[in-house]
This record gives C-alpha cells, sequence and structure tokens, in this order.
C-alpha cells in the first residue's frame, strides 16, 4: 500500500446527542452517544474491506459518513486523494459521482413508481446526461454488468416485479451507473435467500475486478466478509478493535472480541470443533460506556491494566492489528468483576 | 413523572396565558360594541356612556388589557356584563351540567367504540362490521338537531320513556350537587340526550379503535398469545384490544375541545342547562368578560384533559417514561 | 411421536390458491431434534403453523394427517388444538423482538401462558417461571421486566423459557435467531442446545442457515417449493448430500472455515411460482441435470441410505452430480437456459402483440 | 368600385344622422338634468336574524334597479346595525329594523316624539331616520305636554296625518302575537297587544280549571339573566320582576291606567302630580311599604343615568314624601305619559334591603323581595325560575304561583306542550309551530287554545332623510309604491300579521292613539312610482338613470 489510499479516514466521530428534555440546557456535559469515535483508516485503490460488528458498533454509521448521508461530528475522511468536506458544489457533485452506495433491503430504496430503466437512468440524468440513445446503451450496459440478462427484458419492470435478488441486482446497477470509484456496500446479501446470495457476492467481486472499484462491505456476517473481502476491520462499540487481512483475522483472531465473533458463527461442517469463548449476550448501555477497552465488562480475559486501554491498535502479525493489550498467548482468565 | 407532571403545569400556564392575550384581543376587535346588544336604543346616548365607563371600555385597549392581566392573576375573570355576575359564578352554575353530559356521552361512544371497534375488528369483513361503520358515520354526519328531536319524538312523546327536556322535572326542589346530581330523576333527564350525544361522538372512538386492532391483531405477540394457548376471549381482550386502546386515549384527550362544540346543539335540541348555549350568546352579545372566561376554562379543560391522557398512556404503555 | 402424512396447506390468494406446502410427510421421535431448511417461501414456517392450527384466515390445511401421539391433530376442535398448545407443542416465534407484548411485564406473559394449562396457582406458576427463566439463564428479577427494558437477546431467551415452561412434547422453533446479532445468535444457540439434550422435548428447528441446522439438529429436513426434497441424519447429509437442490445450496454457502475457497456458485432463476399449478420435479427450472422425465413427472421421496430419503429421478447418479455441482459452468448452463428460456418467451409476447395489432387493422 | 364607395359613405351619413337626431329628439341633454341619484346601500338585517326584513331589502334592491337607482342590499350584524345607527358619523343611506311593540309603548309619545322630533336627530337619539318637520315638531312637543287625554289624542292623530304625507320611513309589517295555552287546565286568560299571554294579568287572574294542577308552567325559550331590577336588561327578566315587584298603577288589559299600589293620583299642576300609596300593604319578607320605600326607589331609579328606565324617570324633576300616605312627583316639564309609563314602570323594592348593598347595579339580589302578588321560591340559571302566589297581597289570586320555565329552542317546548309539561307559552310561536297546532294531527294539540294579539311594535325600512334622494319627501312616496306589503305579510309572514305601509307609526292594534283617518300608502305599484317621480321633476338619463330634480 505504497499509494495514495483511495479512502483515508482520520480520527472519524460520530456522536449523536441524547434528548433529555428541557433539563439539558442546564448541563455542562451533555450526554452523547458515540456511534463512532475516533476511527482512523486507510483503504487502497481497488481493495474491498470488510467492516464487521454488531448491531451499535457503528459500522453502518460509517459507511453513511462516507457516502455523505450523514455528517461526521470530527475527523477528515479524503476520497481520492480530496477531502469530503470539501466546500465547492462542484467537489460535492463528484463526491456523489464517485462514492455510491447500496443498501440491505432493495426493496425500501427503490421507487416503487420507477420502471427499473427509470430507476437507473435517473442519476444519469441528474449529473446531466441528456443524451437518450447514450443514456439508453449505459443502462442496459450497468443492467447487463449486473447480471440481468437480457437486459431488455427488465427495463420496464417494476420494483414488485421483481424477486428479492433481481432487485438488489437493480440497485447495484444503479450504483454503477456513474462509474463510481467507490461503493459501500451495507449489508447488501442479508435479506436475500441463501441461494442467490453467492450471486451478488461473486457479482461485486467482479465489479472490483473489472470496474477497479473500491469497496467497503459493511456485514455482520463473517462469512461472506471472509469470501469477499480483502481486509477486515471489526469494530465494537464506535471502536475498530482488530484490522488486517480477511483470512488471518479470521482463522487467527488477535483480539478477544474478534476471537467471541469467529466462534459464534455457526458452521455447516460436523466435524468442525469450535474454540469455544463464553461471553455475556449483553452489550453495554452506548450512553454510558466503559471505562478503557470498550469490551472489558464482557471479556472473558479482563485484567485490571484494561480500564485503563486507550484502543491503540498494535500490531500481533503481519498487517493485522489489535486493540486488545495483550497478545493471544498473554490472555488470562479475567480476574476483575 | 411527578417532574413531569409539574413541568407540563408550568407550561400549561403559560400557554394558557398566550390563549388569554389572543382571546381578549379577538373580541375587542369584533365588531359591534357589548352596550349596543345590551341596551335598548331608545335610552340616551350618554347612559350608553356610562355603560361603557362602567365595563371599563372606554379605557385604551392597554389599559384594559393590564386591567385584565391583573384580575386574571387573582384568576378573577370579572363581573358578565349581562348577567351582572361574576363570570365564575356563572360558568360554575353551568359547567357541571355540561361537563356530566359530556362526559357520560363519551362514556356512551366510548364504551360503545372501543367494545364495538374491537369486535368489529375482530369479524373483519362480516356484514355486520359495515353495518357498524356505515351506522356511525350517519349519526356522525346526521344533523344532531333532527337527530335529537327525533329521539324526543320517538322516545319521549312517542313511548314515554324519557323527559324530553330539561335536567330535571319542573319544579325539583334541591340546590346540593348531590340533590341535583345523584338521583333518579335527574338520570332520567340524562339518559336520552347522552345517548344521542354519544351516538354522535362514537365515529371517532369505533373507526380509530377498529383500525388500531387491526394493525394490532397483526402484530407478532398476538400470534404469540395464540400459541400459547390462550382462549381466543382472553387474547382479543387482554392482548389486542388493551394495545389497541393507547390511540384511542389519545384521541379521547384532543376529543374533548371537539365535543364541547358539539355538544352545543344538544345542549340546546335538549334544553339541558349546560354552557354551550352560554359560550354562543355570550359571543354573540359581546359579553367579553363571559366569553373570555369560557374560553380560558375550556383551553385549560384540554389542555388539563390532554396531561391526563399523556398520563393514562404511560400508564397504559410501559415502554413510555416522562421526565 | 409426531407423524406428519401428506401434509398440504392452501392460502386464498387474490385470483386464486397458493399451494404454500404439498404432502408433505416426516416423522419426529421422542427427544429427537428435526431441522427445516429452504429458501422463503419453500413452506417451512406454513408447517410450524400448521402444526399449532395457526394459520391466518386465508390459509388451511387442504389435506393429510398429522398424528400426534396416535391422535390426528386435523379434524380437531379448536378448542381441542388450544388446550394442547404450548402445553404439548410449543412455539418459539421467528421475532423475538415483536413476539412479546409490550404493555405486559415478561413475568406476567410467562405465569399467563402457564395457569391456561394447569391449575397452578400465582405462586407456583411464578416458581416455575423462575425455574425455567434460570435455565435460559435469565435472572429472577427480569420476570419483572417490560419486553422494552430487554435486549434482543434476552427476549428472545424469555420466549424459549415461556416454551419450556410447560415441558413440551415438541418445542417448535421458527427462525429464533435469525433477528439477532451473530454474538447473541451463537450464544442462543448453544443454549438450546444445552437445553434440548437436558430435556426430553422434541425440537422442530425452522430456518433458512443450514449451517445453524448443522450445529443443532440431529435430522434435517429440506423443503423447496413445498415439497421435501431431501430428509437425512444431519451427519449423513452434510458428508454426502443427494439431491441437487442440496448440492447447490451447500455450494452457494461461504464458510469460514474453508481456506482459499474458489467463486462460490449459486444456484440460478428463483423459485417456483406455487399460485400457479406445478407440474414435475419443483427444482427442475434451475436444476443442471434436468431431464425431459423431470419436467414432467415428480419424483418420489426415496430412501437413498439408512435414515436418508431424496426426491430425485437420479439418486442413482449421485456421484457424478456431486463431481458436476462443485464447478461453475454446471450451474452456468442454467443460467444460459433460463436466460434463454426468456428471450424464447419475449419474443413469443411480441408475436402475440403484432398478431393482436394485426387483428385490429 | 367608384360607385360602390359612395354608398357605403352615403349609408355611414344616413347612420349617423339617425343616431344625431335620437339623442336630439331627448327634451334635454343629460348635462342639463339634475345631479344623478348617488348609488345607495340598504343595511338589512341577516338571513339568519331576520329573514322577512332581508328579503324586503333584496326586493327593494331590485325594484329600485328597475327605476334607473342603484341600491346595494348589504346584510349586517345587528349589533353593527345599531353602532353605526347611533354613532357619530350617521353615515349609512338606508337600513331595515324594528321597534318591539312593549306595552308601555301603547303611549303615543315613543312613537311619535322619541322616534321623529328633530331634537332627537342627532347623532346617538332615536331620530335614526333623521326626519325634521317644524310643524310636526311643535305637535309631538304638544302631544307631550297636554295632560287632557282627548285633547292628547287630537293632537297626536294632526301629527300622524304628517307622518304619513312626508314618509320619513316605510314600515313593512308587524307581527301577530300567536301563543297557546293550555284550555283543559286554565281558564280566564288575558291577551294582550304588545305582551301575549304571559302579561301582567294573566297571571293575577287566570283559574285552574282542577285543584290538581295550580300553578302554571310558563315556558320561555330566552333565559332570564338577571334578578336585580336595577340591572335587568331584557323584557323577559321584566315579565317575571313586575310580578314579584309592585308598581304605583298598573296599565289594565284594556290598556288604561288603573291604580294599584297607589289608590289614585292627583295632577295638582301641569308639572305636579300626588299619588297616594295603598295602605296595609307589605313587602315579602313582611315589612310594611311605605311612603319612604317609594320615594327611595324612585329616586334610586332616577339616579341612574343608564337605567332601564331612564327615559321615563327623566322627565322627573324631585320626588318627595308628603305625608304618610302621598308622594308628591315634581316635573321639569308638562309631561302626558307620565301617567302611563313612568308610573307604570318603576317597581318599588324595599329601602331596608337596597340601602345597604352598596352600588344598587352590582348587587345581584339572588332573593328578591318585593310587594308584588308573586314571592320569589327560586331561580335555576338556564332552568326554571319559581314563584308562589303572595297570600297577604291586596289582590285575590288564584293560581298558587308560577314556573317560569327557560328552553333553548322552540322545537322543546312544542315537544313539552305535547307532553303537557307547559301551560302557557310567553313568546310568539313560529310560523311552523302554529300550523301544526292548528292542524292538530292525531288530536296532539287538542288541549291547547291558539289565541293572536297583533302587534303594536313595527319593522320598517330607515331612510337617512339627511341624504339624497331621501331627503327628497316625493321620491319617499313614489318609494313607497316598489315596496310589496303583501309578499311580506302573506309570503314571509304566512299571514300571521298586520300590513304596513309608509309612514305608518301608530298601528291599528293600538285603537285608541291609531289615526284611521290618515292615508296609508300601501299599495305596490310600481308604474305609480315612476308617475310620481315624474311628476316631481325627476328625470331618467340617456342610461335610464335616475336623476334628481333641478
Amino acid at each position: 500500500m505504497s499509494e495514495t489510499p483511495m479512502i483515508s479516514i482520520a480520527n472519524l466521530n460520530k456522536h449523536y446527542p441524547v434528548r433529555r428534555g428541557a433539563r439539558d440546557l442546564f448541563r455542562q456535559d451533555r450526554q452523547v452517544v458515540r456511534a463512532v469515535d475516533g476511527i482512523s483508516l486507510d483503504i487502497a485503490s481497488g481493495e474491498i474491506l470488510g467492516l464487521a460488528g454488531e448491531s451499535g458498533s457503528g459500522k453502518t454509521t460509517t459507511g453513511e459518513i462516507i457516502v455523505r448521508l450523514q455528517e461526521a461530528t470530527a475527523g477528515e475522511i479524503t476520497v481520492d486523494g480530496h477531502p469530503l468536506e470539501a466546500s465547492s458544489r462542484k467537489d460535492r457533485k463528484r463526491f456523489r459521482r464517485e462514492v455510491q452506495m447500496i443498501f440491505q433491503d432493495p426493496y425500501e430504496t427503490l421507487n416503487p413508481r420507477f420502471t427499473v430503466f427509470e430507476t437507473i437512468a435517473e442519476p444519469l440524468r441528474i449529473h446531466g446526461l441528456k443524451d437518450k440513445g447514450e443514456i439508453a446503451r449505459r443502462v442496459t450496459e450497468c443492467l447487463t454488468i449486473a447480471g440481468l440478462k437480457p437486459a431488455e427484458h427488465y427495463l420496464d419492470r417494476f420494483p414488485h416485479e421483481m424477486s428479492g435478488g433481481q432487485r438488489q441486482r437493480v440497485a447495484i446497477a444503479r450504483g454503477i451507473v456513474l462509474r463510481p470509484k467507490v461503493l459501500i456496500a451495507d449489508e447488501p446479501v442479508s435479506m436475500l435467500d441463501v441461494s442467490i446470495r453467492a450471486d451478488i457476492l461473486n457479482l461485486l467481486k467482479r465489479l472490483r475486478d473489472e470496474m477497479g472499484l473500491t469497496m467497503i462491505y459493511v456485514s455482520h456476517d463473517l462469512a461472506t466478509i471472509k469470501y469477499l473481502c480483502d481486509r477486515i476491520a471489526v469494530m465494537y462499540l464506535g471502536k475498530i478493535v482488530e484490522i488486517g487481512d480477511a483470512e488471518d483475522v479470521i482463522a487467527h483472531p488477535q483480539h478477544p472480541y474478534t476471537q467471541v465473533l469467529v466462534s459464534s458463527v455457526p458452521v455447516a461442517d460436523p466435524d468442525y470443533q469450535r474454540q469455544e469463548v463464553t461471553v455475556d449476550d449483553a452489550v453495554p448501555d452506548q450512553i454510558n460506556l466503559p471505562e478503557g477497552c470498550r469490551f472489558t465488562p464482557r471479556c472473558p480475559y479482563a485484567q485490571p491494566a484494561c480500564l485503563s486501554c486507550d484502543h491503540e491498535l498494535v500490531e500481533r502479525r503481519k498487517g493485522q492489528q489489535s486493540a486488545c493489550i495483550f497478545s493471544p498467548e498473554e490472555l488470562r482468565p479475567r480476574s476483575i468483576s | 413523572m411527578l417532574f413531569y407532571i409539574a413541568k407540563r403545569l408550568m407550561v400549561m400556564v403559560i400557554m394558557l396565558f398566550l390563549i388569554a392575550t389572543m382571546i381578549f384581543l379577538m373580541f375587542r376587535t369584533m365588531p359591534g360594541d357589548p352596550t349596543a346588544s345590551m341596551v335598548d336604543p331608545s335610552i340616551p346616548r350618554e347612559a350608553r356612556q356610562a355603560l361603557l365607563e362602567r365595563y371599563g371600555l372606554h379605557e385604551s385597549l392597554w389599559t384594559q388589557y393590564q386591567i385584565f392581566v391583573q384580575d386574571l392573576v387573582r384568576l378573577d375573570f370579572g363581573n358578565s356584563f349581562f348577567y351582572n355576575r361574576p363570570v365564575l359564578r356563572v360558568i360554575g352554575d353551568r359547567l357541571p351540567a355540561t361537563l356530566i353530559l359530556m362526559l357520560s356521552a363519551m362514556l356512551v361512544a366510548y364504551l360503545a367504540g372501543v367494545l364495538g371497534g374491537a369486535w368489529m375488528a375482530w369479524h373483519r369483513g362480516s356484514p355486520l362490521e359495515s353495518v357498524g361503520v356505515t351506522f356511525s358515520l350517519i349519526f356522525r354526519s346526521a344533523p344532531t338537531f333532527w337527530v335529537g328531536l327525533m329521539a324526543i319524538m320517538v322516545f319521549s312523546v312517542a313511548l314515554g320513556w324519557f323527559p324530553a327536556q330539561g335536567m330535571r322535572s319542573t319544579g325539583y326542589t334541591g340546590d346540593t350537587f348531590f340533590e341535583i346530581f345523584v338521583n333518579r330523576d335527574f338520570l332520567r333527564h340524562l339518559i336520552l340526550p347522552s345517548i344521542v350525544a354519544g351516538f354522535y361522538f362514537l365515529a371517532t372512538p369505533l373507526l380509530i379503535m377498529r383500525n388500531s386492532m387491526l394493525e394490532v391483531m397483526s402484530e407478532d405477540y398476538i400470534e404469540m398469545a395464540r400459541a400459547k394457548g390462550l382462549t381466543e376471549r382472553r387474547v382479543l381482550y387482554h392482548h389486542a384490544a388493551r394495545n389497541a386502546l393507547l390511540p384511542v386515549v389519545t384521541a379521547g384527550a384532543l376529543f374533548i375541545g371537539a365535543a364541547i362544540g358539539g355538544q352545543v346543539l344538544i345542549e340546546v335540541v335538549f334544553s339541558w342547562p349546560g354552557l354551550g348555549r352560554e359560550i354562543v350568546q355570550a359571543v354573540t352579545r359581546s359579553d367579553y368578560p363571559l366569553a373570555q372566561g369560557v374560553f380560558i376554562i375550556i383551553s385549560a379543560i384540554m389542555m388539563f384533559m390532554n396531561l391526563v391522557a399523556d398520563v393514562v398512556y404511560a400508564f397504559l404503555d410501559p415502554r413510555i417514561t416522562y421526565r | 411421536m409426531l407423524d406428519v402424512q401428506n401434509l398440504s396447506v392452501e392460502y386464498k390468494i387474490q385470483g386464486g390458491v397458493l399451494r404454500a406446502v404439498d404432502g408433505v410427510s416426516f416423522t419426529l421421535k421422542r427427544a429427537e431434534s428435526l431441522g427445516i431448511v429452504g429458501e422463503s417461501g419453500c413452506g417451512k414456517s406454513t408447517i410450524a403453523k400448521a402444526l399449532l392450527q395457526l394459520l391466518p384466515k386465508n390459509g388451511k390445511i387442504s389435506g393429510g394427517h398429522v398424528f400426534f401421539d396416535g391422535d390426528d391433530l386435523v379434524g380437531k376442535s379448536a378448542e381441542e388444538i388450544r388446550k394442547m398448545r404450548q402445553k404439548r407443542i410449543a412455539l418459539v416465534s421467528q421475532s423475538a423482538m415483536n413476539s412479546l407484548n409490550p404493555v405486559h411485564t415478561v413475568g406476567k406473559q410467562i405465569i399467563e401462558a402457564i395457569r391456561c394449562h394447569s391449575r397452578m396457582s400465582v405462586k407456583e406458576a411464578y416458581a416455575r417461571a423462575v425455574e425455567v427463566f434460570s435455565m435460559v439463564g435469565l435472572e429472577e428479577k427480569r420476570l419483572r421486566s417490560f419486553p422494552h427494558q430487554l435486549s434482543g437477546g434476552m427476549k428472545q431467551r424469555a420466549i424459549i423459557a415461556m416454551a419450556l415452561s410447560l415441558e413440551p412434547d415438541i418445542i417448535i422453533a421458527d427462525e429464533p435467531t435469525t433477528a439477532l446479532d451473530v454474538v447473541v445468535q451463537g450464544r442462543i444457540l448453544q443454549r438450546i442446545q444445552k437445553i434440548h439434550k437436558e430435556i426430553s422435548s422434541s425440537m422442530i428447528f425452522i430456518t433458512h442457515d443450514i449451517s445453524v441446522v448443522s450445529e443443532v439438529c440431529e435430522t434435517i429436513m429440506v423443503m423447496y417449493g413445498g415439497r421435501v426434497m431431501e430428509i437425512a441424519d444431519t451427519d449423513s447429509f452434510f458428508r454426502a448430500p443427494y439431491h441437487p437442490y442440496s448440492l447447490g445450496l451447500q455450494n452457494a454457502f461461504p464458510s469460514i472455515t474453508e481456506i482459499g475457497r474458489e467463486e462460490l456458485v449459486s444456484i440460478p432463476g428463483s423459485p417456483p411460482n406455487l399460485s400457479e399449478p406445478q407440474e414435475g420435479c419443483r427444482f427442475h427450472v434451475r436444476c443442471p441435470f434436468a431431464t425431459e422425465t423431470c419436467r414432467i413427472q415428480e419424483p418420489p421421496l426415496e430412501k437413498v441410505r439408512d435414515d436418508h430419503y431424496s426426491a430425485c429421478w437420479y439418486n442413482d447418479k449421485v456421484e457424478s452430480f456431486r463431481r458436476e455441482a462443485g464447478k461453475r459452468d454446471t450451474w452456468e448452463s442454467v443460467r444460459k437456459r433460463i436466460e434463454e428460456q426468456i428471450l424464447r418467451e419475449d419474443a413469443h409476447e411480441e408475436i402475440e402483440h403484432e398478431e393482436i395489432k394485426g387483428a385490429g387493422r | 368600385m367608384g360607385k360602390m364607395h359612395i354608398f357605403r359613405m352615403a349609408l355611414a351619413c344616413l347612420a349617423l344622422s339617425l343616431v344625431v337626431s335620437c339623442g336630439g329628439r331627448a327634451d334635454v341633454a343629460d348635462e342639463d338634468m339634475g345631479a344623478p341619484v348617488p348609488n345607495l346601500v340598504i343595511l338589512s338585517s341577516l338571513p339568519e336574524a331576520n329573514r322577512v326584513n332581508y328579503e324586503m331589502a333584496q326586493e327593494l334592491a331590485e325594484e329600485l334597479a328597475k327605476i334607473g337607482v342603484t341600491l346595494e342590499a348589504r346584510p349586517t350584524d345587528f349589533s353593527v346595525l345599531l353602532d353605526v345607527l347611533y354613532g357619530e358619523d350617521m353615515d349609512y343611506d338606508a337600513y331595515t329594523i324594528g321597534w318591539s311593540g312593549r306595552v308601555e309603548r301603547l303611549d303615543p309619545d315613543m312613537f311619535i316624539h322619541s322616534i321623529n322630533h328633530s331634537d332627537n336627530a342627532v347623532a346617538g337619539a332615536n331620530n335614526t331616520s333623521r326626519f325634521s318637520n317644524a310643524e310636526f315638531d311643535i305637535l309631538a312637543d304638544a302631544q307631550r305636554q297636554e295632560m287632557d287625554v282627548e285633547a292628547r289624542r287630537e293632537i297626536v292623530w294632526r301629527a300622524q296625518r304628517i307622518l304619513a304625507e312626508e314618509v320619513p320611513r316605510i314600515t313593512l309589517y308587524s307581527r301577530a302575537n300567536v301563543q297557546t295555552y293550555d284550555k283543559t287546565r286554565f281558564t280566564n286568560m288575558v291577551n294582550m297587544s304588545g305582551e301575549g299571554l304571559f302579561n301582567e294579568w294573566s297571571p293575577l287572574v287566570m283559574e285552574p280549571l282542577s285543584q290538581d294542577h295550580t300553578v302554571p308552567v310558563v315556558a320561555s325559550n330566552i333565559n332570564i339573566t338577571n334578578l336585580n331590577p336595577f340591572a335587568a336588561r331584557s323584557v323577559y327578566d321584566w315579565r317575571n320582576l313586575r310580578l314579584i315587584y309592585d308598581k304605583l298603577v298598573r296599565l289594565s288589559p284594556q290598556v288604561e291606567p288603573e291604580p294599584w299600589a297607589a289608590t289614585g293620583w292627583e295632577i295638582v299642576e301641569d308639572t305636579v302630580v300626588d299619588v297616594t300609596i295603598r295602605e296595609g300593604m307589605t313587602f315579602h319578607d313582611g315589612k310594611p311599604v311605605t311612603v319612604d320605600d317609594v320615594v327611595w326607589s324612585y329616586q334610586t331609579w332616577m339616579d341612574l343615568p343608564d337605567s332601564y328606565f331612564a327615559s321615563f324617570t327623566n322627565p322627573i324633576e324631585s320626588v318627595e314624601a308628603r305625608d304618610g300616605q302621598t308622594v308628591r312627583f315634581v316635573l321639569e316639564a308638562p309631561y302626558a305619559p307620565f301617567i302611563t309609563t313612568t308610573l307604570t314602570q318603576i317597581p318599588i323594592v324595599p329601602r331596608h334591603i337596597w340601602e345597604n348593598v352598596g352600588d344598587v347595579t352590582q348587587y345581584e339580589n339572588a332573593r328578591p323581595v318585593g310587594s308584588g302578588p308573586f314571592k320569589f321560591v327560586r331561580f335555576r340559571p338556564g332552568e326554571e325560575l319559581v314563584t308562589e302566589r303572595f297570600d297577604d297581597y291586596f289582590f285575590p289570586v288564584n293560581i298558587e304561583g308560577y314556573i317560569f320555565k327557560i328552553y333553548a329552542s322552540p322545537e322543546g317546548v312544542l315537544s313539552d306542550l305535547e307532553l303537557k309539561n307547559v301551560d302557557v307559552i310567553s313568546y310568539d310561536l313560529i310560523p311552523a309551530h302554529i300550523n301544526q297546532i292548528k292542524n292538530n294531527e292525531g288530536g296532539r294539540f287538542s288541549h291547547l287554545e291558539l289565541t293572536e294579539a297583533p302587534d303594536i311594535g313595527f319593522f320598517y325600512i330607515g331612510l337617512n332623510n339627511n341624504r339624497p334622494p331621501f331627503n327628497n319627501a316625493d321620491f319617499r312616496r313614489a318609494l313607497t309604491y316598489l315596496v310589496d306589503y303583501d309578499y311580506a305579510l302573506d309570503v314571509l309572514l304566512e299571514g300571521y300579521g298586520s300590513r304596513g305601509g309608509g309612514g305608518l307609526v301608530i298601528n291599528a292594534a293600538n285603537e285608541f292613539w291609531h289615526n284611521p283617518e290618515v292615508p296609508i300608502y300601501d299599495t305596490y305599484d310600481p308604474e305609480k312610482a315612476r308617475e310620481l317621480l315624474a311628476e316631481a321633476g325627476f328625470t331618467w338619463d340617456s342610461n335610464g338613470r335616475l336623476r334628481m330634480p333641478r
């Protein structure tokens, strides 16, 4: 990763104020939910990064900030060398074109009154393409890339006339029609049936290979992340706790939380012997975060030192960083209550 | 919770003050001065002037407002021009009758509406359901006055079941609250108007309950309740109806204001000695103090009922907590 | 203990009938745990609802029998069925988030269920509730909580506790972990396994995720288009599946344990539309090995090994199928076939349009 | 081509000359005529307040349009109308309104002097027609001072003749007071003009037909607002208060003053009247009624400039006790209506109660104590006022009391009439109800007797006599032919009323004072109106617009 990263995130924060009524007016320390709390990462051009974590870990928020669906509270993001907080209209428009997002539920993000053609042509029109022939050509091309073949068969359909997988393909076709550089995919397959998930994953892979897209794949499903992504960043309560090569992280999780996450995934293999790591399944209150390492209250290896941890990422294996102050070998049974 | 209520009450006082100011201005910018309808035109001009002075209406608007506010703070609504009595006494004489009729009408409407709405949702698609909806809408849109007269014709004049007019039999003695309101004679007079008013109000709770019930019935916890092997009755009333009640409760508070307004005609057709007619007369006669008083008190009642509804809501729905 | 024979369920829908479950037979032994897997719309949840006779108003059991301890449940009165629910067959429903009534405490809802079927006093019922709560690892004080005060995992555990409360003969768990986070899901699955070992109840576990079945169940039943495709004991199934659909499913699924896996292959096309009449094998449209026979005649569920049944005309060719199924091209051919079929239909449609236009002139 | 052109030119010339000659045929060019009649506005009642007045104003606008006058009928709220009529600006052309026929208006002073004398044609006074006629003023003043009734009637008749000729306003109609009572329960009812059944006399003389029902229920559709005679402002308050409080003189059913709490009066001079008080009267609380009470009552009324009776007490200069039985009134000027209005209106209140209450107008007087024939028992606002017979009263009353029951709508009263819960009604029935009772379907109303009394009040079209064209008496007279009096009476009032007419102020119902010999303009005849206007020098310009005489 010697070249400039396609996406560079530095010290990103997203805090939501907690509204508790008039009393807040008189409080100095306004309570906030730290949905994303000072994360930094670089994503190389053409890389697929998996953002893993449970609900409330901040993975979706991070994705939405990059596509500017939300404003960050603090921090810097550059895409292809341009800071995201650029002020000029032109720059903002360029971002909208270069960074696209696809969502979990395509049915909710597709306008039910738009045909497939209208859905995909709309971003082209918004970005000033007027030539009807060119629009038709681009739409057909994208549909074909997205695997809806023959494209003509689908152009005049409405979302409700299609299956879930087909709708997600339409959403992807819309996502790529502006030839973006970055694609954020937020749980794009979790609503889909098992038999067609692979298709979408393969499609995303192909988009990277053929169009050189950089991708952030947000998911709670480690299996699909492992299959699709080059690297994985595991988030817990707004912090990145582990980041590294996807296969390495899953095969050799360094952080106790990653270990828990990996061991929780059911495996369709009767011979598989899982490494049992048992934790409490209650995630702490997001407002009153624990001191030190946020995983301390649930961590089976928590030590007094954990209470002063500041989530500094430490390289534990090659290209694999963990925020745990201990290496896996140093982990000892929990000694604090 | 207590803090919340206190806060709400505080807001209520401020709101009431603003409303009072608006009402004050509204009446004083209305055409026609109050002496016009009060004074026989044949009396001399000086007399009219003297009246204006007596009521303080010769002062500038600002001075009048200052006096109004000072009185308001002392909860003194002044004297009614027309009745020549303290506004609070005039209202006090009439308000209980209005409130009792309104509450019993709402009781009728809510009992019939909630039970009927739940039943209709449970038997969705049955012919009786559409009969129920049509029936309630007919009562809502038919002129109340006409419905009232028909009810009198049938149940009082033809069948003789209920008295036709008033709140008590002619010449009935007894003046304390209990003597007036807690006896058979009063109840007999109350039944017909509260049923007519109740049916007029019925559509709102009935339809809200039905819709809310339909929504609740598709919830997973209803299927779960069935899967638990509970009887249909228990599922209907303990699980579905209780949850479906929530929006009906909220609607109920908003309903109070509409009810006081909607009740005017009921009071007229049954000669019910309530506040409804007084409101209309006070406005047409430009009896500012009385009209102001009535509106401020109705506003207060509405706000209070809203608060009550919110508290009841919190009581019914544990997900709601007020801070 | 449970012997389902030829069960069919129909839904009345706009403009026709949707046959969601079509002639499904299976048995469930005492203390056995059966996993039913399949895609959405394959009829797996409908089976659960049909067993408890909780079908919505437009659905009805249109045929077959459900023998439970020798009694046929089909045709029993609503009251008899009601008495049987929870006490003998309990449901752990799909959405933990919404299956508890938000206005009652969790304890009240459990005690209500217990007292509905037994003569226990409130006190006894409460004691039982505490007992089952501790089985699922919830503290006693949680009985006094309202649903919104519990996390998703806790709610699901409370529902499991409720299902256990009367020691039913059968527990039907309908996608009990789908809405939960991975870690929580893992914990719940562990717990279900543990409890299932402790008590003597049988279990039907319905899920779309075959890996979950592999962890929890002894027997697996694969459904497709309202029919059973394959039934086997879990070990046998995962080591050597027979049905082409099962083969496809296995290949479509990424796993965290495999290293450096090649490209996954998914099954092209989409499930059949059950509101239209079906002919032949339900899977033939998407099956790479389908023949004319498959298109016309429906294959029976045949025994292929001990405790292993598969509904395919070519169970004997399974060895070559297994080889072919791992290849991408095998499935790509299906995709091509489907695309061609679409093209043909489109062209046909166009011709029809032309004809109509022509007739108009 | 050339021929054609010439032919066209010739045609055009011909046409032009025709037009010119047409114009020339009129005797006078427009600019030589009088000023055009200005565009006018008539402020009428709102249709919901008084349908008849509203319709008649609309009719008049249409009729005037036909004779080339633009009149806009503008329905106006009653209180706004009063503001305009009594306001400083006197800015209005015409209006519709009415004078109600109260019993004291049986005396001609109100209708002659108060509403027609030029002294009252100023802002805020009752001559809202702004009528001014010197000859009339002399007569109006004279009738006031003539204490001899016959002589006074002569003057009043002459005054009526002037009004008939001058037409200061156009009387449209009078309503008939149709009321009803239960003839199976009570008899000997008295029906009075301007009052109907619940007058001063019926309660005194009516007789129950059975001993089981001796307390009649009198129905009203208007609320009682006040029990304090110094603050009471509505007729309905008064109808009850005058039975609780007594008065020195009452007007007999034949409208003659009859000594009552007084045993007689003596006109000492034109401006001095001595009144003798009846002996042995007591208030309801047992205290005797003294001269002192009478003097105090009158004095208190006189000190209230804005009282209901201010116009009756204004002529009094002083009142004093001459001895234990006699009260002497000194008037500022001779005032003929003194006996018939002042003495018959002012109630006698017990001084021992009222002198201690401070501002008498602010006293609630929740339990009135008077010396009248009925004792107050209780009052429930919006429901009923209950009285009982005062057994120590000097006049024998047959009923044991009465209940004045308040209803919210005439429909409510009708249903209670049918249910026999009401014995007498105190307001005028609406035509629909009159017809229902008359038809008596199924014998539902067989027990009722309908009574009819002509009203001495009237509704009229007021004309601002200060403004053109209404400052022109010819125009006003012509206008009377544009009003369809039959339409008002027969169609709009369904026949329940009496006919109006230009200049009519004292109704035929007021037999004694009405001058039957004066001509009344009460025919609808638009042609006649045109004729009169033409005769008076009005002209129509080329647009058909009416112009004032030069």
